[in-house]
């Protein structure tokens, strides 16, 4: 029965997303998209409990055999993946119900539920395909939307973001495209297992090789690995909040999903390790984490800064899937959700601050930590997570990353690390540091001018979507079974060489 | 899991427990203040029960979480920590009773929030004195600098954020950068964190790597108030005298020295410190540290920050003490410990009692005030006078085992003559500077302080409490 | 160009043959090249046409927007509802060969009814981006 | 080599139009023109992809007892998903651009970018 589940992941915000596109009413468009999200998260659950034995569920799309049909084929990080977008997507539904209405305009509400119901289909899509073109749709799917939705900002800046991000987002999409005929000229298979079982028989390796090229390209582009990145603050920072906490938390972690699909299963691990790609990988993710952090400290606003942590963070995850060992893998997958749950809690705390205080520039929010405590308390256990402090989420991950470095010898890759570290204390404290310790006089300013009496208190949905968050930091910091489990047997997969399955 | 974990994990959840139900008894203020003295007499008991089946509690211990495969964390029983979590708790009676009168006299605002913390905060101490690995005591002592964070600022005056900034600054800032990579470093090297008679790096580790590792965990663990990381201390004393009394004095500063002695005697390993001869270089510190801070202290006015500073002295007695690393400076330190808390905390309260009744916060203002107010002055007499190692009152036993503990010191004339001297220094000063205030109390003329005029009732019992513990201390300095 | 004669009787000719023409390639789309994408394209082309020559409120009349929404989802609605309609029947998800006794009906009923959706759709879609832009540009 | 050249004369095409794209999309500082320069671009792949398909001799690929050799179907249909594709992206695109105007009432990329320098 599960084999069922699998597609019903894609087909119930399929249906849901049209349906919720005609209405009108606030209430009732969000509790669709948050009935949507809460079932995604359960089959997710259940499916990731059905692979977690290390088997497979596969589905054929139409009944059509492999090669000819779209086949899904879930194991253990499909799953998990899967997992970490509605897990993610249903926080941040809960989110909504107070944000939307004060960031997007009335006669939207509609279109913005449908096209977040579409987004959240996109992604879970690329998660769930086992085929590489059927990838490039999904992807366009949730890139197509993500573009609407980052253009509902409030700010025109929102816009100029959103137009940048289309156009860089289609450039990279186009070069999947590309690299994808490259590889269908030489295989004559779209499917990934297919392709990747035949792999030693291809006649012509020109094609196979700049179709790689062309396919790395364009996933870089898309999940903004470093020089790629550039589309990355603007539109993160000009999103609408929940948009900002949605995408940050799920677009370039779905992104280097398909970026791992493809190293690992779609081309042989030592067909690409002869081109230099995991040196190029590893100098690009260090300098990566090094400038992401240093351009986070030098941001005056709070989601600016957090979009250029999340360009470090994304370095984080490249040195692991560079090290090609298992422990280096294990942690870039366990970053995956680590980092998720981190950013999606970090920009929760900062639509918080958005809702009330109708800035998030760091020199108006003097003081401003004082006025919400409980906000101030989460933005700060995130903020530690991201620093790397033992007990949180984000200790595990670079305690892994420093473990296969060192295994290997990597010693750059420590110091990147450490420095990485630092700088992130340097960037958390400054957030710490405007809003609670410079003096308060600002921030009641600026309060009085915005007049709103309703924003004195943030409402209880966004707060309870933002402890859930925080309290995830916590929880999966001291007990990791779960992401590390699904982390461990997704790395034994993935470097576990294809033909030797089949 | 033998019976003895169940006590072990009741002394970790019971102020947990207490904070929960203080924190719903917002209303209601003397069901909060009884229920806070309940969990501290509960906790106080529960800590005897350990000490007094110390034999059978080596074994006792349980696992709570294992994030990362080699580091739990995880608690157990063992004579240092019981003594630790035994000084505190019970420490924390006294000062609650005290702590009650004092916020009500003061007219504190967020007393609610105040107890509660303050039971999160004896928590943390908790956790650190029953840690199992390093790994443990490290997300505990970040605990406890976060939750004793509110506490220092709890005026939520601008002084009270600048001293705040200060204290998270330099506690947070010195263990992540110095106390963390030195942790992993150790982990990489030793393969665990487990604490070790003798030690785990010895044998998988070069001896002179020690002197680097050794330096950053004593950089790390600021908490332990070694210069030049030591200003966060004066700036803590912006808190309620209570906070600083227990936390300041006790609680958060021991924990810090207790980790430093942690790290000596059961990461390296005395033995191979001594092999390795790094502490003959890092013996200065707190030799240093020792002078400086009494020639400080001399020169402040303002009360808290003199004792303040005289923590600090204090404190360097016991990291030399572990850095001296043979067997009766370690206990010297262990000692110093327990003999250095009392002694200090009675000063917090005599110095918050003169606070709260006479308004006066200056040294020079407390002339002839003894006369108003002679209980007090009594009970900081005793304290100064154990603090200074006068014969038969705590202080002297530990300075005499550090002193020993200099003369076994391979062979090294120098440093044992450098450890009299400083000790030597700092007593005359320690004489100066703490015995010159009963002495303007009791001696100097003021008509102004003609009637008695004493402490709230509670404090003078929180006062009492400690002045009986003094006397049967006195009476089992043998036993130590 | 609202007033030139010649226009709007060629357009009166032409548009319903481009609709007819959208219908042939659309429920001819599974024995000879067509579908529903193209014919949706076709059938909307029919429909600007119109509204390029009578004006945007006369195209309004003939389909208000509100149909259009719709209409696009409710072609989106189709298309999953086969789908799901294939899995009630027992088969995986768009595997029309169960929708019927004889597999090879399934498979005709169910290429019809898809390519109907997404001709439903595209149609809609293409119309509704040509009403939207241009009655936002209209103003000025 | 002149064989060279000339059997591949159809990739020859689809990178010259690819780079008109490409080099539209980047020199121009016009929304409207860096659009036109992405849809080429897109517009390329899709040549890319259909003459990909081409089976030389082959018929289109429809069955019939008459024809033994048709031309690949498969790209052709993958192209009409990334033809929707691409209509979807300029639209959406047109849709920004349309609101970028009437938020800055200039299309011009150098404008609006010292218009948002100067927030």
């Amino acid at each position: 029965m599960s084999e069922q589940l699998t597609i019903l992941l894609v087909v119930i915000p399929l249906i849901f997303a049209p349906i919720t596109a005609l209405l009108k009413n606030h209430n009732i468009s969000w509790l669709i998209t948050l009935v949507v999200s809460i079932i995604s998260l359960i089959l997710s659950f259940i499916i990731l409990f059905d692979v977690s034995d290390g088997s497979h569920v596969i589905y054929e799309l139409g009944g059509w055999r492999p090669p000819w049909g779209i086949e899904y084929k879930i194991d253990s990080l499909n799953a998990f993946i899967a997992l970490i977008v509605s897990g993610v997507a249903t926080v941040t539904s809960i989110y909504a119900f107070h944000s939307v209405p004060k960031e997007i305009d009335k006669r939207s509400y509609g279109l913005f539920y449908a096209a977040f119901q579409l987004c959240l289909l996109g992604l879970l899509g690329i998660a769930l395909t086992g085929d590489i073109f059927n990838l490039f749709v999904f992807l366009e799917i949730s890139s197509l939307s993500s573009y609407a939705l980052i253009s509902m900002g409030k700010s025109r800046k929102a816009l100029t973001a959103s137009f940048s991000y289309l156009v860089l987002g289609t450039i990279g999409a186009t070069f999947f495209l590309i690299g994808v005929g490259f590889l269908f000229a030489a295989s004559g298979s779209l499917n990934i297992a297919d392709i990747a079982a035949r792999f030693s028989t291809f006649a012509d390796m020109q094609l196979v090789m700049t179709g790689f090229i062309f396919i790395v390209l364009g996933l870089g582009l898309k999940a903004a690995i470093f020089p790629l990145h550039s589309w990355l603050p603007n539109a993160y920072s000009h999103a609408p909040s929940v948009v900002s906490i949605f995408l940050s938390a799920t677009a370039t972690k779905v992104s280097i999903y398909a970026l791992l699909r493809v190293l690992f299963d779609l081309y042989p691990i030592d067909y690409w390790q002869s081109l230099l790609l995991p040196q190029i990988m590893l100098a690009l993710g260090c300098v990566g984490v090094i400038y992401g952090s240093f351009r986070a400290w030098q941001q005056v606003e709070l989601k600016r800064l957090l979009a250029f942590s999340s360009v470090a963070q994304i370095g984080y995850i490249v040195i692991g899937i560079s090290l090609l060992n298992e422990t280096g893998v294990t942690a870039s997958v366990m970053h995956l959700f680590n980092h998720a749950l981190i950013k999606a809690t970090l920009f929760m705390g900062a639509g918080m601050i958005l809702y009330r205080a109708n800035t998030t520039l760091l020199s108006e929010l003097r003081g401003f930590g004082g006025s919400m405590p409980w906000t101030f308390m989460a933005i700060v256990l995130a903020g530690l997570s991201l620093i790397g402090v033992p007990g949180t989420v984000g200790f595990v991950t670079k305690w892994y990353l420093l473990e296969a470095a060192i295994s290997e010898g990597k010693w750059i890759v420590v110091i990147a690390i450490v420095i990485g570290s630092v700088l992130a204390v340097a960037y958390v404290w400054k957030i710490v540091e405007a809003m609670y310790f410079n003096s308060k006089r600002k921030a009641i300013i600026h309060g009085v001018n915005s007049g709103d009496i309703n924003v004195a208190k943030a409402p209880l949905s966004l707060g309870i979507a933002l402890w859930i968050g925080a309290a995830g930091c916590l929880y999966f910091g001291l007990y990791t079974d779960l992401p590390f489990d699904a982390a461990q047997s997704v790395a034994k997969a993935l470097l576990t060489p294809t033909s030797a399955i089949n | 899991m033998i019976e003895l974990t169940y006590w072990l994990i009741a002394s970790l959840t019971v102020p947990i427990v207490g904070a929960i139900l203080i924190s719903r008894l917002d209303k209601a203020e003397n069901i909060r203040e009884a229920v806070t003295l309940i969990t501290a007499v509960v906790l106080f008991g529960v800590n005897v029960y350990l000490y007094l089946n110390l034999d059978n509690a080596q074994q006792a211990g349980f696992l709570l979480a294992e994030p990362i495969d080699g580091l739990s964390i995880s608690f157990a029983v063992n004579s240092f920590g019981v003594m630790f979590a035994l000084i505190a708790s019970g420490l924390w009676l006294a000062t609650s009773v005290y702590a009650i009168g004092y916020m009500r006299a003061h007219h504190e605002k967020h007393q609610t929030r105040f107890f509660t913390l303050f039971a999160v905060a004896i928590a943390g101490v908790m956790a650190v004195a029953y840690s199992d690995n390093l790994f443990t005591l490290f997300i505990f002592y970040e605990f406890l600098t976060v939750s004793t964070y509110p506490l220092v600022t709890h005026s939520g005056t601008r002084e009270a954020k600048r001293g705040g900034r200060k204290y998270i600054l330099i506690l947070m800032g010195s263990s992540i950068l110095f106390f963390l990579p030195a942790m992993i470093t150790v982990y990489f090297i030793a393969g665990n964190l487990e604490f070790v008679q003798g030690g785990i790096l010895q044998g998988s580790m070069d001896p002179a790597w020690v002197l680097p590792l050794l330096l950053l965990f004593i950089l790390g663990i600021s908490k332990a108030g070694v210069m030049p990381l030591h200003r966060w201390l004066p700036s803590a004393m912006v808190a309620p005298t209570p906070v600083s009394a227990l936390l300041h004095a006790v609680a958060v500063v021991k924990a810090g020295v207790f980790s430093v002695v942690k790290v000596v005697v059961f990461i390296f390993g005395t033995d191979f410190i001594t092999e390795s001869g790094a502490n003959q270089i890092l013996i200065w510190i707190p030799i240093f540290t020792i002078v400086a801070a009494s020639i400080i202290a001399l020169t402040k006015d303002n009360l808290k920050e003199r004792l303040a500073y005289s923590t600090i002295s204090q404190l360097s007695y016991i990291v030399l003490g572990a850095l001296l690393a043979t067997k009766d400076a370690v206990t010297g330190a262990g000692m110093h410990i327990a003999m250095h808390a009392f002694g200090k905390i009675a000063l917090f309260f005599a110095a918050g009692a003169i606070l709260v009744t006479m308004h006066k916060k200056a040294v020079s203002e407390l002339d002839g005030m003894g006369r108003a107010m002679p209980f007090t002055f009594t009970v900081f007499t005793i304290g100064t006078l154990s603090i200074l190692g006068i014969p038969f009152f705590g202080g002297m036993w530990s300075k005499w085992y550090l002193l020993s503990g200099s003369l076994g010191f391979e062979n090294n004339d120098l440093v044992f003559w450098s450890v009299l001297a400083a000790l030597g220094l700092s007593s005359l000063l320690n004489t100066y500077y703490l015995l010159s205030i009963p002495m303007r109390g009791f001696f100097m003329q003021n008509s102004a302080y003609q009637q008695i005029k004493e402490a709230p009732t509670a404090c003078l019992i929180g006062m009492a409490i400690l002045y009986t513990c003094f006397s049967i201390l006195r009476c089992f300095t043998n036993y130590h | 160009m609202i007033n030139d004669l010649i226009l709007r009787v060629v357009t009166k000719w032409l548009s319903p043959t481009i609709i007819l023409f959208a219908l042939y390639v659309q429920f001819h789309g599974d024995y000879s090249p067509g579908g529903g994408f193209q014919a949706g394209v076709i059938f909307s082309s029919a429909i600007l046409l119109y509204a390029l020559t009578y004006g945007l409120d006369a195209a309004l009349k003939v389909i208000p927007e509100t149909a259009l929404r719709v209409c696009a989802s409710f072609g989106v609605l189709l298309y999953a509802g086969v789908g799901v309609a294939s899995m009630i029947m027992g088969g995986n998800f768009l595997n029309y060969s169960v929708l019927a006794n004889n597999p090879l009906t399934g498979q005709h009923i169910g290429i019809i009814v898809i390519e109907l959706g997404v001709g439903i759709t595209v149609a809609a879609v293409m119309i509704l981006l040509f009403f939207t832009f241009a009655r936002r540009v209209a103003p000025e | 080599m002149m064989d060279y050249a000339i059997g591949h004369i159809n990739y020859w095409l689809i990178i010259a139009v690819m780079m008109v794209g490409l080099y539209t999309l980047i020199s121009r500082s016009n929304l409207i023109k860096k659009l036109a320069g992405l849809a080429m671009f897109q517009t390329a792949v899709i040549l890319f992809y259909v003459s990909m398909g081409k089976v030389t001799g082959g018929t289109v690929p429809i069955m019939s007892t008459d024809y033994t050799v048709y031309s690949n179907p498969l790209p052709q249909v993958l192209m009409l998903t990334a033809i929707v594709v691409g209509v979807a992206t300029t639209a959406v695109g047109f849709a920004l651009v349309i609101r970028i105007k009437e938020a800055y009432d200039t299309v011009e990329e150098d404008q609006i970018n010292i218009m948002d320098n100067q927030e």
